[in-house]
């Protein structure tokens, strides 16, 4: 029962810290200190439902999913929507994901000298809409909470970010939009076609192969447009450049997995003949994002558009173990996704402290930081190295599983790109270390009075993620196994 | 006997009002309130009417759900309208000189809801139509109330000359289905179209009935007029148009259609689907680099018009239901956004600049502004949002996969525009300080707008009342 | 005694536990006390692993596998990970590793002791030692891959351990980019390897056998080929990570450029220990190699050009470290050449090659890392790599000369120093695999190796001082110790162990061949007289009383050809080119343009159409009621036509 | 005489009706134009009711009841109309239009 509450408020409470925040003084330290005790409320819940999910889940082989927590009651009847909620294995590391970028969101924000309430009230009701997707189990109330993020985005980026900031923000929030749109139209269709939104009701009945064949690839393309997979990333170098840090954060670390995270809890799961059939060819998109992602990043000076190719290239890596359809490619994917939010949480968060003192972002005009601000230049080095796979760190352990599962599948493009996308994490490197090396290293540049050392709650940030990090990198089996129980009724679904 | 008594009512209030004119001459502000009373307390009134079977009064006059549910958005918007009027009758706007009569608008108003209260109890067509008429001429009036505003004036002109064609249109549709039925009642109707092989005449007239309504509702292309009757026109107005002139126009199609013609629905459906479709994206189109409010809201009402025309490809109840769903989430969104629209628009012109610094100025009303718009583009879990949703589940019921596809994708486009908005009063700095009065009591309706467009729609109550009594 | 055994953990334990207390907590402010937690954990490592591998040898050298936990299990049998196997090979390694990063710890201390970041340097070497221990008791390949990338970091870390260098960090660059590349293809390998065999341990996939595979076949994307093929090709790719790694040619270009970093890095990392990571890994899938047809020729090709081509560079460079990374480049060679030649003309194999590799990765280790040392020590004392500015400093820093005598006569394999007996084994393999031209190339190798050591030896120490020291030389106990202590090995190794080598080093599931083996014995003889004769060369040269040094040093005014290998035959300007050209101007700039010109252009082509069609829409309310009401009878005619209504004949 | 003569006479009429709206530019002209459309519709109710309907009476009381909305539709026009005129003291279309963007 305490579990029961505990996830419902996990979307209830960030709406209650914004509406309870309303009285308290605009810019005064209590607000920022009362939305940071919700954001770590919600983290420390969402960590103890991850240890009790990982207590009481047992190895699963049905064709469904392992549903924990469930709160179930009719909600819009003349649709027959359901308010259903409840906590499985994915979902449940996906909460700790986002729960951890949205409370390091806020530390990144600390600073924030103006517009505090407005800022901070979007931002918890971005971390609503996330908690949200990931433990709803009716479509409806999936697609409320996925979309509700186009109400914040905008203003969030074009009123707190910097550079070409209204063009990005509206490139981002409409791209994004497209995709929603494309969900919103096969929700309605798988609607109309078995009469419920339960997404374990729908398991059970076989949508028809003609439908499928028409609505996967419009739902997979919807999910796949905030995952950034070609040719619907283009919002996310303009969206991420212009965005402020929390919400650069906040859209690489957890956005963009949410459509992955649909891509394999709705479109695969849902529709498995329409993923045979259609998967194969989306190889070809995965294979841009995965080879060519790299290659653009390289040519790019400014720090956020190198990270914003560097997660296309990531994010596709996801959507190879996604398209491969074996099961080790898929524990892969998921294992990428958290790893990915890490890693690009960590990425982000550094280029804002980098930025918030250099005040520029493009990498030739810096130098020699690491000598100055050591602690921030070691965090951004090591999300460097997860992000090109060193093992010790997630990233390494994501991708070899991705690798290892999607040589699995033996169709002759899957092969092709499998092999060019392990060939290009050299590319990755090279990327990586250029900026790391035009940035940190040589002689400085900057006069060192200009560049304050790692704050408290910078250091807090950068340690929080490295340990996330490392726990994921170095003891992954128990967590990996843990992910199965979600992963295996996807698969067993796809080969019935 | 006690459902007709509301109508009854409303029937009295333009008379009321007018004597009050005759009879209490200085007596200003207490016709004012005694007109949002009367029309509070009528809708109180409407509420409590029992839902049930149909009853029919005067062997024509005939109150369904369906009818009930509507006069209660005609009262509702007529409410607001006066309400959001008040202050163009106290002082001149920048753009406006000031207002005079409130109790003849008043009148004309309690008019034309009356005539949308018409036409949703009509029976046959003889009564629709003069229900429509009743509803349409005050609007004609209405329109050219500001008789100083030369640009009121034209619009007025535009409006009613457009419009009379329209009526010519829709008589002669009227004209063939009497010939083709050879009788006026809607069920009458309905046999014969069922026992009888439709003959090209039941097109003709489909086709001219649909057109003429079409200029009403703002359908692509007799959409023509709106934006600049809804420029010229006291923002009031503007506002009355876009409610309760469309709320009527899709009232009748919805009897039309879900009624007498009902056997042909089949028939009917690719026409609307395509005219729905393309409504909206022309809607869309031009709405997307305005730079005057009114007009802007003009084309976005277009688009929305588009939308609700949807639920008529669904089936009859679920289509009636997503219908009145969406009035009502789509008065609440639109009135919303008039309310705050008003009040910039004292010491300046309705233009996206004067929005600019909105945020810094009031951040209530930006917020306010920011949920009505987002409603309006459908962004959950704003009301817009279900609106939408129930339309097109309504649709999809019939496999439109295509049209709702097409018509998500509009959202986007509808998004867009929306976002300039916002972004003209969040993001943008204004030129000069311009500083805003907002009286308490505009700020309590904006209040009370804004809650019920943030938790109608996420909220189940409304919804599934609503579903209830109608499915 | 079998206790130390299960204790094997102990072996990554210190290490690590060096590593992270260093890296949390003294890294920035007690650089003292880091360097001093750093050595004693890394002495405790080296004395653990003497009496570790003493046992382990005493109680029979049987492979086994200490301990093992999953890392991750994929499915099945393909399980990763982490564990401790224990083998000669192995055992070896670990001591060697061990013993070495000791001595290394302990010269540190002096080199590093004016270095305000020297607790950093000591964090990130115990984390090099760890990788490295790690990687050589891997008992299956996926745990190789994950300390083999671990070493490769360390490595890039502490090749720009001055990264206010912008050279040092061009080099660190350089190398971890040029390994990770090879690495991609040793990933791609393993993934191959693991999905034939389906397993990642060293013992199933050494046990694989062709016979079992026949007529299978696999896709590889656009092509099929047979099962074979493509653990042949898994092979190869896997060998391609060691290609990078042990720098062989034309990937050898990083290893020169390292020597940017600081002179114990280069003397444990980039001569001792991890370069030799390739020869170890081919050395621990030598029965996959010895079935996987021509990628032992490959191999010995490889190996055999580097030898030569970095011999030849070497005896022109000034730099001491490059001339001695050069040497180490020329050596790892040797190794290769070793390995891979141990498979004959007729296709049988035979174990030499790897005893011979095995035991000169051995001797190398120790001889080559002294040579370093030694090297640092000058440095230290002169501030400056060039050999010209060096010169006659015999008589300051007796000790060092005696110890770099030594380690010259072992490398140019003069007995009874260390160096001869495993260049000997090499020199007989080559000969007996029946490639007379690799044999002559190995022959001459050895004399080229002979002349440049005594080259840098006489420039180095004889003649007198070509400047003047800012500070007077002197030799400092911190530094000359550890020197001293590789003496030891340098001098016993070869004839001591040799036995050892041969008794234990020989590969599993490999049975040898000893048919008509070819009379060797006139080998040793010759290959000290062509040793002597490079010293003799090099003595007229250099320091004979008629030399002219200002003419032999001379690089400006020489022959094309002198040129061309002084500079290393162009290669960092092929890899500039390369690099700069093909990758970031064709390559990189392509997908950009793509990117930019391409898919930006249409996204912003859709938008101005929707921007084109709303203007359009708008245009169309002109307010000209005419034209309206001329629109909205239009329309009535376009909805007859295009309503879909069944109109017809009406 | 029959329906169909009605029904094309009906048609002739509101197809004038039409161009007149089209070709007039003076307001008041436009407006009779509108006129002769309302009556054409009520032409047809008149035939449909004399000729073929079931139930006559009902057409015959549309097209009363239709024209004297008509009257009060024109009626409004022409007070909008009179206010126009007293500003612009022209009723010519052409002069009037405000031309958006």
């Amino acid at each position: 029962m305490f579990e029961k509450v505990l996830l419902n408020l996990l979307w209830i409470l960030p709406f209650l810290t914004v509406l309870f925040s309303i009285p308290i003084k605009e810019n005064s330290p209590r607000l920022k200190r009362f939305h940071l005790a919700s954001a770590g409320i919600v983290l420390l819940s969402s960590i103890y439902l991850l240890v009790r999910v990982f207590q009481n889940t047992v190895s699963n082989t049905s064709s469904q999913f392992q549903l924990l927590f469930e709160t179930k009651f009719n909600w819009l009847n003349a649709i027959s929507a359901n308010y259903f909620i409840g906590i499985d294995a994915l979902s449940s590391m996906m909460l700790v994901l986002a729960a951890i970028i949205i409370f390091t969101g806020i530390l990144a924000t600390w600073r924030l000298e103006k517009n505090q309430k407005i800022f901070f009230g979007f931002f918890q009701i971005l971390a609503a809409s996330v908690y949200g997707v990931f433990i709803s189990f009716d479509l409806v109330l999936f697609f409320v909470f996925y979309e509700m993020e186009a109400l914040c985005m905008y203003l969030l980026i074009a009123g707190f970010g910097s550079g070409n900031k209204d063009y990005g923000a509206k490139k981002l929030t409409l791209t994004l939009a497209i995709g929603s749109s494309m969900i919103l139209a096969v929700f309605l269709g798988i609607y109309a076609e078995t009469g419920t939104w339960n997404l374990l009701k729908l398991s059970d009945i076989v949508l028809p192969e003609n439908f499928q064949f028409w609505a996967f690839p419009i739902l997979f393309l919807g999910f796949a447009v905030s995952s950034s997979l070609f040719p619907f990333h283009f919002w996310s170098p303009a969206g991420h450049s212009a965005a402020p840090t929390a919400v650069s954060m906040f859209a690489a670390g957890v956005m963009m997995k949410m459509g992955a995270y649909g891509c394999l809890r709705i479109a695969i799961y849902l529709m498995p003949e329409g993923a045979k059939i259609w998967l194969p060819y989306l190889l070809l998109l995965i294979a841009f994002n995965v080879i060519v992602g790299p290659f653009i990043a390289m040519r790019h000076k400014d720090l956020k558009f190198i990270t914003a190719y560097s997660s296309i290239s990531h994010l596709g890596l996801i959507f190879l173990g996604l398209a491969a359809m074996t099961p080790i490619a898929f524990r892969g994917a998921a294992l990428q996704m958290v790893s990915h939010g890490f890693l690009t949480g960590l990425f982000f968060a550094t280029i804002g402290m980098i930025y918030s003192r250099t005040h520029t972002r493009d990498i030739t005009q810096m130098s020699g930081l690491m000598k100055a601000i050591p602690f921030i230049g070691v965090g951004f080095v090591i999300a460097g190295f997860a992000g090109l796979g060193l093992p010790g760190l997630s990233g390494f352990v994501a991708e070899a599983t991705i690798f290892v599962g999607s040589f699995e599948n033996p169709s002759p493009l899957c092969r092709v790109i499998t092999i060019l996308a392990i060939l290009s994490i050299t590319a990755t490197a090279i990327y990586i270390l250029r900026c790391a090396n035009k940035m940190l290293h040589g002689p400085l540049n900057i006069p060192k009075e200009s560049l304050p050392q790692a704050y408290f709650e910078e250091k807090c940030i950068i340690v929080f993620y490295i340990v996330c990090l490392l726990i994921l990198g170095i003891f992954p089996a128990p967590f990996a196994e843990f992910l199965d129980t979600s992963i295996f009724p996807i698969y067993s679904n796809l080969m019935r | 006997m006690i459902a007709i008594i509301p109508d009854i009512l409303l029937l009295l209030f333009p008379f009321l009002m007018l004597a009050f004119k005759l009879f209490l001459t200085q007596a200003q502000t207490a016709h004012k309130n005694f007109a949002f009373a009367y029309l509070f307390i009528l809708l109180i009134c409407q509420n409590f009417v029992l839902i049930g079977d149909t009853q029919v009064y005067f062997s024509n006059w005939q109150i369904d759900t369906f009818g009930i549910f509507m006069r209660e958005i005609f009262t509702l918007s007529a409410l607001l309208a006066l309400l959001l009027s008040e202050n163009y009758f106290k002082h001149s706007m920048s753009e406006k000189p000031k207002l005079f009569h409130f109790s003849e608008f008043a009148a004309s108003i309690g008019f034309a809801t009356f005539g949308g209260v018409v036409v949703v109890s009509a029976n046959d067509l003889l009564t629709l139509f003069l229900g429509l008429e009743l509803a349409t001429i005050p609007m004609y009036a209405l329109v050219a109330w500001n008789k100083r505003d030369s640009e009121g004036t034209e619009a007025a002109i535009k409006y009613i000359l457009m419009g009379s064609v329209a009526t010519a249109f829709e008589l002669f549709g009227f004209s063939y289905l009497y010939g083709f039925a050879g009788h006026l009642t809607f069920p009458e109707i309905a046999q014969a179209l069922q026992t009888n092989q439709a003959s090209p005449l039941i097109w003709i007239s489909v086709l001219f009935i649909i057109s003429g309504i079409g200029f009403k509702m703002t359908l692509f292309p007799f959409h023509l007029w709106a934006p600049d009757v809804y420029e010229g026109a006291p923002t009031p107005v503007t506002a009355i148009l876009s409610v309760t002139s469309k709320s009527i126009a899709i009232a009748f199609l919805t009897v039309l259609v879900f009624g007498p013609l009902n056997a042909i629905h089949q028939e009917i459906v690719p026409f609307l689907a395509l005219l729905a479709g393309i409504t909206l994206l022309a809607g869309n189109l031009g709405a997307l680099s305005q730079s005057k409010l009114r007009r802007f809201m003009a084309f976005s009402s277009i688009s929305q018009a588009g939308y609700i025309l949807i639920a008529l490809l669904g089936n009859s109840p679920e289509g009636k239901y997503a219908i009145i769903y969406y009035l009502f989430l789509y008065t609440f969104s639109n009135y919303l956004a008039f309310f705050i629209f008003s009040t910039i628009s004292k010491d300046q012109s309705e233009t996206f600049i004067s929005l600019n610094g909105l945020s810094e100025k009031s951040k209530f009303l930006a917020i306010a502004l920011l949920i009505a718009l987002m409603s309006l583009a459908g962004i959950p879990p704003l009301a817009g949002f279900f609106g939408k949703l129930q339309i097109f589940t309504a649709a999809a019921e019939n496999k439109h996969y295509f049209l709702i596809l097409f018509a998500v994708l509009n959202n986007v486009l509808a998004l867009y525009y929306y976002i300039q908005v916002l972004k003209s009063a969040w993001i943008d700095k204004p030129a000069k300080e311009i500083a805003l009065s907002v009286s308490t009591k505009q700020k309590t309706i904006i209040l009370i707008l804004t809650l019920s467009v943030l938790l109608l729609g996420f909220l189940p109550f409304l919804s599934n009342n609503l579903s209830i009594a109608l499915l | 005694m079998n206790n130390l055994i299960s204790h094997s953990y102990l072996i990554l334990l210190f290490p690590l536990l060096s590593f992270v207390i260093n890296g949390l907590f003294l890294c920035f402010k007690h650089r003292k006390a880091a360097a001093i937690l750093s050595t004693s954990l890394s002495g405790l490592g080296a004395i653990f692993a003497i009496f570790l591998v003493v046992q382990f040898f005493i109680s029979g050298a049987k492979p086994l596998t200490a301990w093992e936990f999953e890392f991750l299990s994929f499915s099945g049998n393909l399980i990763a990970t982490i564990g401790c196997l224990l083998d000669s090979l192995s055992a070896m390694m670990v001591l060697t590793v061990s013993l070495i990063a000791f001595v290394v710890h302990i010269y540190s201390i002096g080199y590093m002791q004016d270095d305000l970041s020297s607790g950093r340097f000591f964090a990130l070497l115990s984390l090099f030692v760890f990788s490295m221990l790690g990687l050589v008791i891997a008992t299956n390949i996926f745990q190789t891959f994950i300390f083999w990338e671990l070493v490769g970091v360390s490595s890039y870390l502490l090749i720009g351990f001055w990264y206010n260098k912008p050279s040092a960090v061009a080099a660190s660059k350089q190398a971890f980019i040029l390994t990770r590349f090879a690495d991609s293809f040793f990933l791609l390998g393993i993934i191959l390897l693991s999905y034939i065999a389906k397993s990642f341990v060293f013992s199933d996939i050494n046990s694989l056998r062709l016979e079992n595979f026949a007529g299978q076949m696999i896709s590889l994307g656009i092509i099929e080929i047979p099962t074979n093929d493509a653990l042949v090709l898994s092979t190869l790719l896997i060998f391609i990570g060691g290609w990078g790694k042990s720098a062989m040619f034309p990937l050898h270009i990083w290893l020169p450029n390292a020597m940017e970093g600081p002179t114990p890095v280069s003397s444990i990392i980039h001569s001792a220990t991890m370069v030799v990571a390739g020869v170890y890994l081919v050395a621990r899938l030598f029965p996959l190699f010895a079935i996987s047809g021509n990628v032992l020729e490959i191999v010995m090709i490889v190996g055999t050009i580097t030898m030569l081509f970095a011999a030849i560079i070497a005896c022109t460079q000034k730099d001491i470290k490059r001339i001695l990374a050069y040497s180490t480049l020329s050596q790892l060679g040797y190794m290769m050449l070793a390995l891979g030649s141990a498979r004959l003309t007729d296709g049988s194999v035979h174990t030499l090659g790897y005893t011979a590799a095995t035991f000169h990765i051995f001797t190398h280790a120790f001889f080559k890392c002294m040579l370093f040392l030694i090297a640092g020590a000058l440095i230290h004392q002169v501030h400056t790599n060039d050999l010209e500015a060096m010169g006659g400093l015999r008589k300051k820093m007796p000790w060092t000369y005696a110890a770099s005598l030594i380690a010259c006569l072992a490398i140019a394999g003069i007995p009874p120093f260390s160096g001869f007996y495993s260049k000997d084994e090499i020199l007989i393999t080559a000969y007996q695999a029946g490639h007379p031209i690799i044999f002559a190339c190995a022959l001459f190798t050895s004399f080229l190796t002979a002349f440049y050591m005594f080259r840098l030896f006489f420039l180095a120490f004889h003649g007198k001082m070509r400047s003047a020291p800012k500070h007077p030389v002197h030799e400092s106990l911190l530094m000359t110790l550890p020197i001293l202590l590789l003496v030891i090995p340098t001098i016993f190794a070869g004839f001591s162990f040799k036995n050892i080598f041969h008794h234990f080093f020989t590969p599993e599931n490999i049975t040898a061949i000893s048919h008509n083996i070819p009379d060797v014995s006139f080998i040793p003889p010759l290959a000290i007289c062509c040793a002597v004769l490079g010293i003799i060369f090099s003595y007229i040269l250099y320091a004979s009383p008629k030399a002219n040094l200002a003419k032999a040093l001379d690089s400006d005014n020489r022959n094309t050809f002198y040129k061309t290998i002084y500079n290393k035959f162009y290669f960092d300007e092929i890899y500039y080119t390369f690099v700069r050209q093909f990758i970031l101007g064709g390559l990189a700039s392509f997908a950009r343009f793509l990117e930019e010109k391409i898919i930006g252009s249409l996204v912003n082509f859709f938008s101005t159409i929707i921007h084109k069609a709303g203007s359009l829409v708008r245009s169309a309310h002109c307010g000209y009621i005419p034209f309206y009401i001329g629109v909205m009878i239009l329309g009535v005619l376009f909805w007859y036509f295009a309503s879909n209504l069944p109109l017809q004949g009406a | 005489m029959t329906l169909l003569h009605c029904l094309i006479l009906a048609f002739i009429l509101f197809t004038i009706g039409i161009f007149g709206v089209l070709t007039n530019r003076h307001l008041i002209g436009m407006l009779i134009s509108i006129e002769i459309m309302l009556n054409a519709a009520n032409i047809n109710f008149v035939a449909f009711a004399y000729f073929k309907a079931q139930d006559p009476t009902a057409g015959t009381l549309f097209s009363i009841f239709s024209i004297a909305i008509t009257a009060c539709e024109m009626a409004v026009a022409l007070a909008i109309l009179i206010a126009m005129y007293r500003k612009h003291h022209s009723l010519d279309v052409n002069t009037q239009e405000i031309n958006h963007e």
